[in-house]
């Protein structure tokens, strides 16, 4: 076993909590309590960060229930979500320049950033309307572009998320047509650490839920340490603390860790990881060697979907139980 | 025995001492890819030599299933086309302001600072403003490719004007030239293989611009896919498709640096040559 | 007034005087040699002529006017060191002075024009005897072929005032010698005003009518740079002309001589 | 009148010359941004310079509630550390290989071939790589500028190693040189005032890269800020950052000429001056 | 066996032939001047000497070891052009062959050999005139300078074999004379064995201890690279080395009288 870990976040409404932790101490003061090390590094291009997770040079690292599928999963490292922090509740959206229903999309270019939970989400939101993604041109557009490029006249149906989301809808004839509310709980935010990490060193998944649910306490109180703790997460953000709490308006935050169990233990998510992993599979992200969308195994407390030999990415409550219990 | 200085290699054992390097490479790959590859034996980052051959077959030699088309080549081909199009407007811009610059002070005083600033700016930074004037499409992805290179060529071809010796430009007004026929026959053609010089050296730059700009906003190119496929860490196509680029950028480079010998031998067989 | 009138003038850099009080006039048709050390500003003093380096002080006038401080095409230029353009051939490079002329827009000429000018361009490439090499560009030949090509440019544009700055250095007798019979035959035919550096004093007495020493008559050896040079002596020369290239035929003999005198020896293998 | 191409125009109206661009630059800017802001007052592309010197202010002048830092200074300073420590050395590296490339023929068959296979890879696409192999500390973003700048100076010394005549050469052989003096004496000192002003070149490249990895892996650093609040099309702060980049790299661009006309005056009194 | 012996060496670029059938043997401690047309190939005969060019066939030996291919401190070159370094000063550049032999790693003296060497090359600037400008870079000297800058550097050396390319061709006849008293005297002094081009029949056959001349003795025509040139004449000329400063000497009086004939008519302002 070892005793020093690196975990890695980046930027987005929901992960800002692990920066506040770090910075007022919070996690350290976790780690101090179980005699072991956490190293916090923000990484500020999301898919960077989950690359150097999945290559190995981190223990732990954020992000969201599809891409821990497609891209440590799929990429043969077993990864556990240990927090499971909030789901994404209209912080993921489909804007349309001009047009109000989302029926209007139909023929259009759609720019979003391709294989991301954008893309998802219009899959899912062009199945609510009986079409199909062939009844749309997507263009791959980068995040940090997205914004300015919504500005072209060129640009009439993004998809995207927040704070992204909110200075395009704040644009002058734009519409959000449909958003993640419309598909609760599906587009999920983690903390994913690497299975055989965690079995060998459960004082590491201890000392981190541990934090985290320390944070939530602050952050979601009514006083003015929670609203300092909401202003600092703004700002670090980018934003502040109005824009800050816009944008958790629109997310489901877990603060407490029994809403976490309920939903990690609920049926739910076992057809919404069906979804997400049908969605991956039709876009070729399980990989050349998948044969299906059951390819990798995910487990989940209602069980297990695809193949159980091959189980790469797990929901465990164990240790969100244990702060539910108090026994951290 | 000579000194080092003097000492060239015959031209079998310069092939020889010029892949060594190389070779050395794939073996430090061959041996981390194996290593990662024992551990995890479905590590990505640094796939066998087998995946990357099967994920090139697939994206060279079969129809993509979304389209038809076969995806890498239909890659190459987009990115070369925005290339020959960015640079060479580039290029085409930097022999007109270059030569200007450089042969007439009024034009320098009046632009040099400007395009010195300009030079400075950092594309990537400016990015949004450049979106609502150029718009998103292809124009967007050519002006990225200009913008970057451009300011560069403009300073190179002003600082090769000035090198031609004085004397040169005396001589021709001596002989009855006014600025303009210095222009078309003294500078110009003397210009020509340095600007061909200068665009090699900013080649570089320019597929570095291509990929970005194809990172940005777009449907295909070698810049686009690479982006899409670092989303889930894809290094067996990544890979080749660096080595891929790394390739083409040689061939171009190689080509230039023939297409000069041949129209400008006056100018090679006197110039020591890049190696 | 003379053609050319030279009144005080001074050229310095910065603190060093290069050049003090030359005062001078020429007539149209005078064949001047200049000779002076190294270093004591005779091709400062042509450059000023040129009309790229101004005067720090005087005046120098042209016809009447004062000179105009740019190169144009009264006034052609044979430089110490070759200014051959080297992106053309020796016939381009002869060309190019008619083209500039009879092209103002795209400087080439085409059909007749084209032929007539090249047939000229290679009788003037015969006089320097570049015939053979009439294709190959400047960095394919010796340092003499070049001057001599420099010297064949300057010349088929038949300056009204043709300035050559040791233009005969780097030639060997023989055609130093060819030389010296072409810009005789040129400058008598067109009645060019010549200025001509040598550092052959030979060359400078009997080449032209006229022979001016560059020299510093006070010298400060704590400030070599306080005092400048001027010009010494202005010596009549080789007036007749005759007297001028008959000296000339006899060293071109003396050179012919060299090779037939009795006492060599042939080493052939 | 004189021909165009001998027109100097005269200190005062140089000046004023190089200005004039700039003056029309913010004149549009003006008109656009009024254009914009008439139609929706809450435009934020192009903000009124009232909304930017806010925010500059709010950045320069008011320490940050989260660290009590004054964010701008911070950022100024960071990103300075990292391209000065970058830059620095890639010139170093750059130095040694280029004028060992130049000067050892064997050398440079060795050597060659790989650095102009390196600096034709595109630096950005395979950053995954860079990371995992240099971490994602100070050390990833000094390794990208290095990566993304010392091909392109090796290339440049290299070639202006083989551009010293190589009379010179042969002349210090004949004055009892041996390779490693020829190196010190003649070559290296010849090669320094070139060393700067491919710096000075290739220095809008630098700033690029070190932006560049700021936007993927830091918490300070103009380049940071940038990537920071581009998502919320912040222009009030970015276009202000990016003024204040360019002011930057002409300030250095301006010391390193300085500093090489002081240092070499040899040099510069020979060379027509790059304006 | 002679000290150096060329055997039938021929020089070939491509289908040029610049040299042919090059025979001779020459004694240590000979002059020779060479002299012949433009573009024959003296510098590329030199070249071989000095060892930066092979020939296409033949061998030279230099005291019955094959001449190495490569330049070394045996042989002292000046080049036809200027190769002096730019980034040092004059000082610096006479300095550098005493800094290349005593200091081998750093290639700097200090203390003591710093100061000796600093006076010794003092001297030799003092011997071609630029005591002035000793602290001068060479852009800020004429051509002239820059030569003589070239000479001093190479005579520093005293190499064995020194190779002169038409070293004085850019010096005006002062200074000319100056440096023929300076080779001679260094040649005289330390039995170096000089090979020098120049154009100047004169000097060539006054100066040295035997004179050749390049040409070629068959011409095609129609393939004027079909021949190359050969030692045409091999000539013995001033022996005595008395006859040979003698007629310096007179060149010099020429020069200075020059400037006193009767007939010259100052023309102070
Ligand atoms: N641009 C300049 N700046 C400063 N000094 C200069 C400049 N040009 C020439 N000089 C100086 O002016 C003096 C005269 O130089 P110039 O080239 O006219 O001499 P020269 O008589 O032609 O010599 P040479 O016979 O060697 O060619 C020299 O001392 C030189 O150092
Ligand atoms: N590297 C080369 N490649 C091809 N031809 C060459 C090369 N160097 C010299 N030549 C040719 O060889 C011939 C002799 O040249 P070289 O420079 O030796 O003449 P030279 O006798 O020194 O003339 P000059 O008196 O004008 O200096 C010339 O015709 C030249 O064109
Ligand atoms: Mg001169
Ligand atoms: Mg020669």
């Amino acid at each position: 076993a070892k005793d020093s870990f690196k975990v890695c976040w980046s930027i987005y409404v929901g992960w800002m909590p692990w920066d506040y932790g770090a910075q007022k101490g919070i996690v350290k003061k976790w780690a101090d309590k179980y005699g072991i090390d956490i190293e916090v590094v923000q990484i500020n291009d999301y898919v960077e960060s989950i690359n150097q997770y999945t290559a190995g040079q981190y223990d732990g690292c954020t992000m969201t229930n599809m891409d821990a599928l497609t891209i440590p999963a799929a990429g043969g490292v077993d990864s556990t979500a240990l927090v499971v922090g909030d789901f994404s509740n209209g912080n993921d959206g489909v804007v349309l320049k001009g047009k109000k229903s989302l029926k209007d999309i139909k023929g259009q270019t759609v720019n979003l950033v391709e294989l991301s939970v954008s893309h998802y989400l219009l899959a899912r939101g062009l199945e609510s309307v009986g079409m199909a993604e062939k009844d749309v041109k997507v263009v791959n557009t980068s995040d940090a572009d997205m914004v300015a490029a919504y500005t072209t006249d060129d640009v009439t149906a993004v998809v995207t998320w927040n704070p992204l989301l909110s200075e395009i809808v704040g644009m002058p004839n734009s519409t959000k047509v449909f958003d993640s509310s419309q598909i609760p709980g599906e587009i999920i935010d983690l903390m994913v650490v690497n299975t055989d990490t965690l079995k060998a060193n459960p004082k590491f998944g201890k000392a981190l839920v541990g934090a985290w649910y320390e944070i939530m306490a602050t952050m979601s109180a009514d006083s003015d340490a929670g609203k300092a703790a909401r202003e600092f997460m703004g700002k670090a953000s980018g934003t502040d603390l109005a824009g800050y709490e816009a944008q958790l308006a629109s997310t489901k935050m877990f603060y407490t860790p029994a809403d976490a169990v309920a939903f990690t233990t609920s049926d739910q998510l076992k057809t919404t990881m069906k979804y997400v992993a049908e969605f991956s599979f039709d876009h070729g992200l399980l990989g050349e060697g998948a044969a299906d969308a059951g390819f990798i195994g995910i487990e989940t407390p209602a069980g297990v979907y695809g193949d159980k030999g091959n189980i790469k990415l797990r929901f465990d409550p164990t240790y969100l139980k244990m702060a539910a219990d108090g026994k951290l | 025995m000579k000194k080092l200085i003097n000492q060239h290699p015959t031209r079998p054992f310069r092939w020889l001492l010029g892949i060594i390097p190389f070779f050395i490479l794939v073996i430090l790959y061959i041996g981390a890819s194996n290593a990662r590859l024992a551990e995890n034996p479905n590590d990505k980052l640094l796939p066998a030599f087998s995946s990357i051959a099967e994920a090139m077959n697939r994206l060279a030699f079969e129809p993509s299933k979304r389209s038809g088309e076969y995806v890498f080549w239909q890659d190459t081909i987009s990115s070369l086309e925005r290339l020959a199009v960015g640079v060479g407007v580039s290029a085409l811009i930097a022999l007109v302001l270059g030569v200007l610059n450089g042969t007439i002070p009024f034009v320098r005083a009046n632009l040099s600072p400007l395009i010195t600033a300009i030079s400075l700016v950092p594309p990537m930074a400016i990015l949004p403003i450049l979106f609502i004037v150029f718009g998103l499409g292809e124009a967007s992805k050519i002006v990225l490719i200009a913008i970057g290179i451009t300011p560069f060529l403009i300073r190179d071809m002003q600082q090769r004007v000035l090198e031609i010796p004085g004397e040169q430009i005396i001589k021709a007004q001596t002989l009855g030239a006014n600025t303009w026929q210095i222009i078309v026959r003294v500078v110009l053609p003397q210009v020509m293989p340095r600007l061909i010089a200068s665009v090699r050296l900013s080649l570089g730059a320019a597929w570095l611009f291509l990929i970005a700009a194809e990172a940005i906003a777009s449907t295909d190119g070698l810049g686009y896919r690479i982006f899409l496929v670092r989303r889930y860490l894809s290094m067996d196509v990544i890979l080749p498709y660096v080595l891929w680029i790394t390739l083409l950028a040689f061939a171009v480079d190689y080509a230039l640096r023939q297409l000069s010998q041949w129209l400008y031998p006056w100018f090679h067989d006197q110039t020591p040559e890049r190696a | 007034m003379s053609y050319i009138n030279i009144k005080n003038v001074w050229k310095e850099y910065g603190d060093q005087v290069v050049l003090e009080r030359i005062n001078s006039t020429v007539e149209e048709g005078e064949f001047i040699t200049i000779v002076g050390a190294s270093g004591c500003g005779k091709t400062t003093f042509l450059k000023m002529l040129l009309g790229t380096e101004a005067p720090s002080r005087g005046l120098i006038t042209v016809a009447n006017e004062p000179l105009r401080y740019e190169p144009d095409a009264q006034r052609g230029i044979v430089f110490q060191r070759y200014s051959v353009f080297p992106h053309m051939t020796v016939l381009q490079n002869v060309v190019l002075a008619r083209e500039f002329e009879k092209s103002r827009f795209l400087s080439r000429l085409f059909g007749r024009a084209r032929k007539q000018a090249i047939e000229e361009a290679l009788t003037m490439i015969e006089a320097v005897g570049l015939s053979a090499a009439a294709n190959k560009y400047p960095h394919e030949l010796s340092g003499g072929m070049q001057q001599r090509l420099a010297i064949a440019q300057a010349l088929i544009k038949k300056p009204r005032i043709l300035l050559l700055d040791e233009p005969f250095g780097a030639l060997d007798p023989g055609i130093r010698a060819d030389m010296h019979q072409l810009v005789l035959e040129l400058w008598r035919r067109y009645k060019l005003t010549i200025f001509m550096i040598t550092h052959d004093l030979k060359e400078g007495f009997y080449l032209g009518t006229r022979l001016w020493v560059f020299d510093k008559d006070r010298i400060d050896p704590h400030h070599p740079g306080a005092f400048g040079a001027r010009i010494t002596y202005d010596v009549p020369v080789g007036s007749v002309d005759q007297k001028a290239s008959e000296k000339i035929r006899e060293s071109l003999q003396q050179h012919n001589a060299a090779q037939d005198e009795p006492e060599l020896s042939g080493v052939s293998s």
